[in-house]
């Protein structure tokens, strides 16, 4: 009874935020709002008995979408003029729909509400028990080499869909850059506080994402988890004023963007030699490669999260050549 | 239906709230905060239905596939992000154009 | 329930009196300072007693140890945090609530 | 990769023979045009080449097939099959004729690498989508076709072309949602995507009925958009801003193509002729393609603009396949799938020739277009030959579509069918004749347009080789694709064998 009350209220409040957040006339308080969802959304994924999830949504939903929708929009709030200094710098005067018949808008009214009955109802007519794959996961657990059925889907039964997926992490630094490319900033001085928070928690954060890892193959954790983290720690070092070197900002840094998915298609291509399949590991071998492919993958997210968040923060290549010159 | 019924529920809520935003609000931005609404809506529906195979043996299929989409998500945002900044900064504003002049 | 619970339970209620008290004042304070002191009451305190009755519950030291991290971490960060809204706070000449 | 024999890495090594060279075009510097020539012809080369090897073999009896677990139960396969290796040779041939035309025709224009890198991919979906062998693999690359078209159809940049790019991507996208609604639907009904040769719905029961006709329904309006069946041709006339390259690539080889290469597989393949008879669903398709041809054709004729007029046309002849698969009959079938092939000879041979009179002399109306045919006599030969066969003259191609449709309509007992054919080939004398009898009759005008206009200056040469050479390839090949019809390597004795297999398994 309890856990309905809780879940009931967990639900309202997602769809409460996610409302207000979407539709306030503030886009700052919209995107704390927002922050405030995607911590919501971590606990709704531990209610859903899904570890692996919550912790990776609690480093991306919560912190590092925050961090990069916030820099955009002071980046923003400079570029067109309006006055960044309060909260409530970024008035949208069209936060009210557009222009638009009545009839139109209640069209579209109707339209999703039939869309959300019709999903309502085919969720409604699945069945109630349904073991989906989790028989087959569970039965070639033993050949994966890992413990975590998740980490098992991921790296082995699934290995070329994550493949692609760091594929399309790489085609988003591709694009990206090609919209103006990343400039090089120099230091700048911040409050000694934030410095001291950043000397303190980096390492913390470095330990956090070596253990994230590490369990990942037994427990709720794996590369896209300690990923994120680092990830997120790379944005706390950003924000606190620190920058990476010009030499490593040439091709130390293209290859750590590219080291998981390079190692994924060279492995990819080792197993087609040895194996005659693409991506299936020797099960000897298994728990080996599949470590070493997330400690690759785990140092391409964090890298490829961290240079997002430096190249939407800091702008092109023309604004810095100004700013330099001052 | 368990409690993952309801999450399911709002999962498809969510999605819609999102499409209403992303049709009715002209600043991109906002467009961006509501297809990243949307898709945690998809999310949670996907993750709620892996939760019918039983409270021990959650099916791990879907949650290995939510976890890359949330990482796959924040990039896809970063992308979405790094465009808005470049409109805004040719057009002066970050408002997709109301009607494409026919 | 053995006594350990019973002294979770008081620890839970305690902690949970302080988040309530504190969610009450982020929202009813007038200015930022006071609503700062509000927050950081929630998480210190609040988070402190329920870290302690969790700690009674854990199955080892270790646990019991990480769960004390945890409550660490978040003194420190919001120590830090806190510090740097109220400066950001002060340096923009928000003005402090003095009725 | 199961059964990764020798004969699974044909079907792959043509699909990486465009996919390749495109790849690495994209990371070439734009000065190096001869690295990027080689790489696009060997491409092509190695791509006819294997395309070559696979013909020999399917009419010897072999089989491609590559197939990859993609899903439990659900593989992605890649199958060299007597249809799919009637699109692949024809888009391959093509492919190395537009190439050297779009060489020819982009000579020291802006931003080359990436579109040779884009028009190297958009072949790779086309390979994929003609030799998928189940619809999910279908779907895959059908949607990267329109992904990889947009940067194509928007190649200038200019806001026509970013217009005609969003209405395209309104439209493919759209189609491709609806698309994706029926595969699963099917799916969720069949349990299996398999291309066969009886279908694979004639076995279910007759409460499924109504839902297949709903799964029809949306896969035809999904396809319809790429095969521009009205109401859903609307992208086809605005997409003709593309340079003339990609409209020869949308119209002949690949876009258009895919629609209707696609409804013939949905219709054979999956429904089976002769349950899609039963279901009553072949009827209605039949008279939308009859309604779609008459359509484009009088709209064709309102059309000033030259490349407008060519793409209400195809509008109206693409439909001519869809009709010679709606139509239930073996002849018909010849008809319908060998158009396949004839309107993409002919059709492109217009556009390669309308791109040379912009290109060299700026003519972009059909006013214009006065004594054209004195100044450039052998685009204009082209030119003729492509409309003649549009319009059906014998011995040209198009007359050979013509014949086995009409023929087909009288044995299927359908024979509303033939004022159908003959209003249309009525309409395309009627806006093709004016254009020759102003091109070769009429004195031309003091001065070409070329001046207001970035056309290059060729003096006294009818124009680049490059530009010239294709079309004159291309409507030869018209040509003796219907001269030559009934000897054993024509088009049309590889289309009967395709019939023969549809209809007498």
């Amino acid at each position: 009874m309890l856990q309905w009350a809780f879940d009931t209220m967990l639900g309202f409040g997602l769809l409460w935020l996610a409302w207000r957040a979407l539709n306030s006339s503030d886009l700052f308080k919209a995107i704390v709002l927002f922050i405030a969802f995607g911590l919501l959304m971590a606990l709704a994924w531990v209610r859903l008995n899904a570890p692996d999830v919550a912790l990776a949504e609690a480093a991306i939903g919560a912190g590092l979408t925050g961090a990069l929708l916030l820099a955009a929009l002071a980046r923003l709030g400079a570029m067109t003029d309006q006055n960044v200094s309060g909260a409530s710098a970024y008035p949208v005067p069209s936060a009210q729909p557009p222009a638009g018949s009545h009839f139109s808008r209640g069209l579209l009214i109707l339209l999703l509400s039939a869309s959300v009955a019709g999903m309502a109802y085919a969720i409604w007519s699945l069945p109630s028990y349904a073991t989906g794959l989790s028989m087959d996961v569970a039965a070639h657990l033993d050949d994966s080499g890992v413990g975590n059925p998740v980490t098992a889907v991921l790296l082995n039964f699934r290995g070329y869909d994550t493949m692609l997926e760091m594929m399309v992490l790489l085609l988003a630094v591709l694009g990206v850059w090609s919209l103006g490319g990343l400039q090089q900033q120099p230091e700048k001085p911040v409050a000694a506080v934030l410095e001291t928070l950043s000397r303190f928690l980096t390492p913390v954060f470095i330990l956090a994402a070596a253990y994230l890892l590490w369990v990942g193959a037994d427990a709720p954790g794996g590369a896209f988890q300690a990923g994120s983290v680092l990830g997120a720690a790379g944005v706390l070092l950003l924000l606190s004023g620190w920058r990476p070197r010009v030499r490593l900002m040439q091709w130390p840094l293209r290859l750590a963007l590219t080291a998981g998915a390079g190692a994924f298609i060279l492995l990819g291509l080792l197993t087609l030699l040895l194996e005659k399949q693409f991506l299936t590991y020797p099960v000897a071998q298994a728990g080996r490669m599949i470590l070493l492919l997330e400690s690759l993958a785990t140092v391409s997210i964090a890298v490829t999260l961290a240079i997002l968040f430096l190249s939407v923060s800091s702008g092109h290549k023309e604004k810095s050549g100004k700013g330099e010159k001052k | 239906m368990t409690n993952a019924f309801l999450y399911a529920l709002a999962g498809s809520g969510l999605f819609v709230l999102g499409l209403h935003a992303l049709v009715m609000h002209a600043h991109v931005l906002r467009k961006i905060l509501a297809i990243n609404v949307m898709g945690s809506g998809v999310f949670l529906i996907l993750v709620a239905l892996a939760r019918r195979s039983g409270e021990t043996t959650t099916d791990p299929v879907p949650h290995a596939m939510v976890i890359t989409g949330i990482v796959v998500a924040v990039s896809a945002t970063a992308l979405a992000l790094a465009l808005m900044l470049k409109l805004a900064e040719k057009s002066g504003q970050a408002v997709l154009p109301d009607k494409h002049g026919d | 329930m053995t006594a350990a619970d019973y002294v979770t339970a008081c620890l839970f209620i305690l902690g949970g009196i302080f988040f309530f008290a504190g969610t009450a004042g982020l929202l009813r304070f007038p200015d930022v300072y006071t609503r700062l002191h509000a927050l950081t009451k929630a998480d210190n305190v609040g988070l402190g007693l329920i870290v302690a009755g969790l700690a009674l519950q854990a199955e080892s030291w270790l646990a019991a140890g990480k769960l004390l991290l945890i409550w660490l971490l978040v003194l420190f960060a919001g120590a830090c945090v806190a510090h740097l809204v109220a400066r950001r706070a002060l340096r923009k000449g928000t003005r402090i609530w003095t009725e | 990769m199961d059964g990764m024999s020798g004969n699974a890495w044909l079907p792959l090594m043509v699909v990486a023979s465009a996919l390749l060279p495109g790849l690495i075009i994209f990371g070439l510097p734009e000065e190096k045009v001869r690295l990027r020539t080689v790489l696009n012809l060997s491409g092509a080369f190695a791509k006819i080449f294997f395309t070559g090897w696979m013909l020999w073999g399917v009419y010897h009896g072999n089989s491609y097939e590559m197939r990859m677990a993609f899903l439990p139960g659900l593989d992605l396969v890649l199958r060299a099959d007597s249809l799919s290796l009637l699109f692949i040779a024809l888009s391959s041939v093509l492919w190395l004729l537009t190439t050297v035309y779009a060489i020819g025709y982009l000579e020291n224009s802006p931003h080359r690498s990436r579109f040779f890198g884009f028009f190297s991919l958009c072949v790779t979906s086309t390979s994929g989508v003609a030799m998928s062998g189940n619809l999910i693999t279908f779907l895959l690359f059908y949607e990267l076709l329109t992904l990889v078209t947009y940067p194509l159809v928007v190649h200038r940049g200019t806001e026509a072309a970013r217009r005609a790019g969003q209405i395209y991507l309104t439209y493919t996208i759209s189609g491709g949602a609806l698309l994706l609604l029926g595969v699963v639907w099917l799916y969720a009904i069949t349990g299996t995507l398999e291309f066969s040769p009886q279908g694979i719905l004639y076995h279910l029961d007759t409460t499924y009925h109504p839902a297949l006709i709903a799964i029809f329904v949306l896969l035809i309006a999904g396809l319809g958009v790429k095969a521009a069946l009205v109401p859903l041709h609307g992208w086809l006339p605005e997409a003709m801003v593309a340079p003339a390259p990609v409209s020869a690539l949308l119209h002949a080889v690949a876009v258009v193509k895919a629609g209707a290469f696609g409804i013939v597989r949905v219709v054979y393949d999956i429904y089976g002729i002769d349950f899609a008879a039963e279901l009553g669903v072949t009827g209605p398709l039949a008279m939308l393609a009859a309604v779609t041809i008459l359509y484009g054709s009088l709209r064709a004729l309102a059309q000033d603009n030259l490349k407008r007029r060519l793409a209400f046309s195809t509008v109206s002849q693409v439909s001519y396949i869809t009709l010679g698969v709606a139509i239930v009959g073996p002849l018909a079938t010849i008809g319908g799938v060998v158009h396949l092939v004839h309107q993409g000879l002919m059709k492109i041979t217009l556009f390669f020739c309308a791109g040379n009179l912009a290109e060299t002399l700026g003519i972009h109306k059909v006013r214009e277009m006065n004594g054209v045919g004195r100044r450039m006599p052998w685009t204009m030969a082209a030119f003729t030959l492509g409309a003649f066969g549009m319009i059906g003259v014998p011995p040209v191609a198009g007359f050979i579509s013509k014949w086995y449709l009409g023929l087909g309509a009288l044995e299927a007992g359908e024979p509303w069918v033939i004022p159908v054919l003959i209003g249309s080939s009525l309409l395309n004398a009627a806006y093709f004749l004016p254009i020759l009898h102003r091109a070769w009759f009429r004195d031309p005008p003091d001065s070409w347009p070329v001046m207001r206009d970035t056309a290059r200056d060729f003096g006294d040469k009818e124009t680049a080789w490059a530009l010239l050479l294709p079309p004159v390839i291309t409507a030869l090949l018209a040509l003796f694709a219907g001269l030559l019809a009934s000897t054993w390597f024509s088009p049309l004795e590889w289309v009967q064998l395709i019939a023969q297999r549809a209809f007498y398994h």
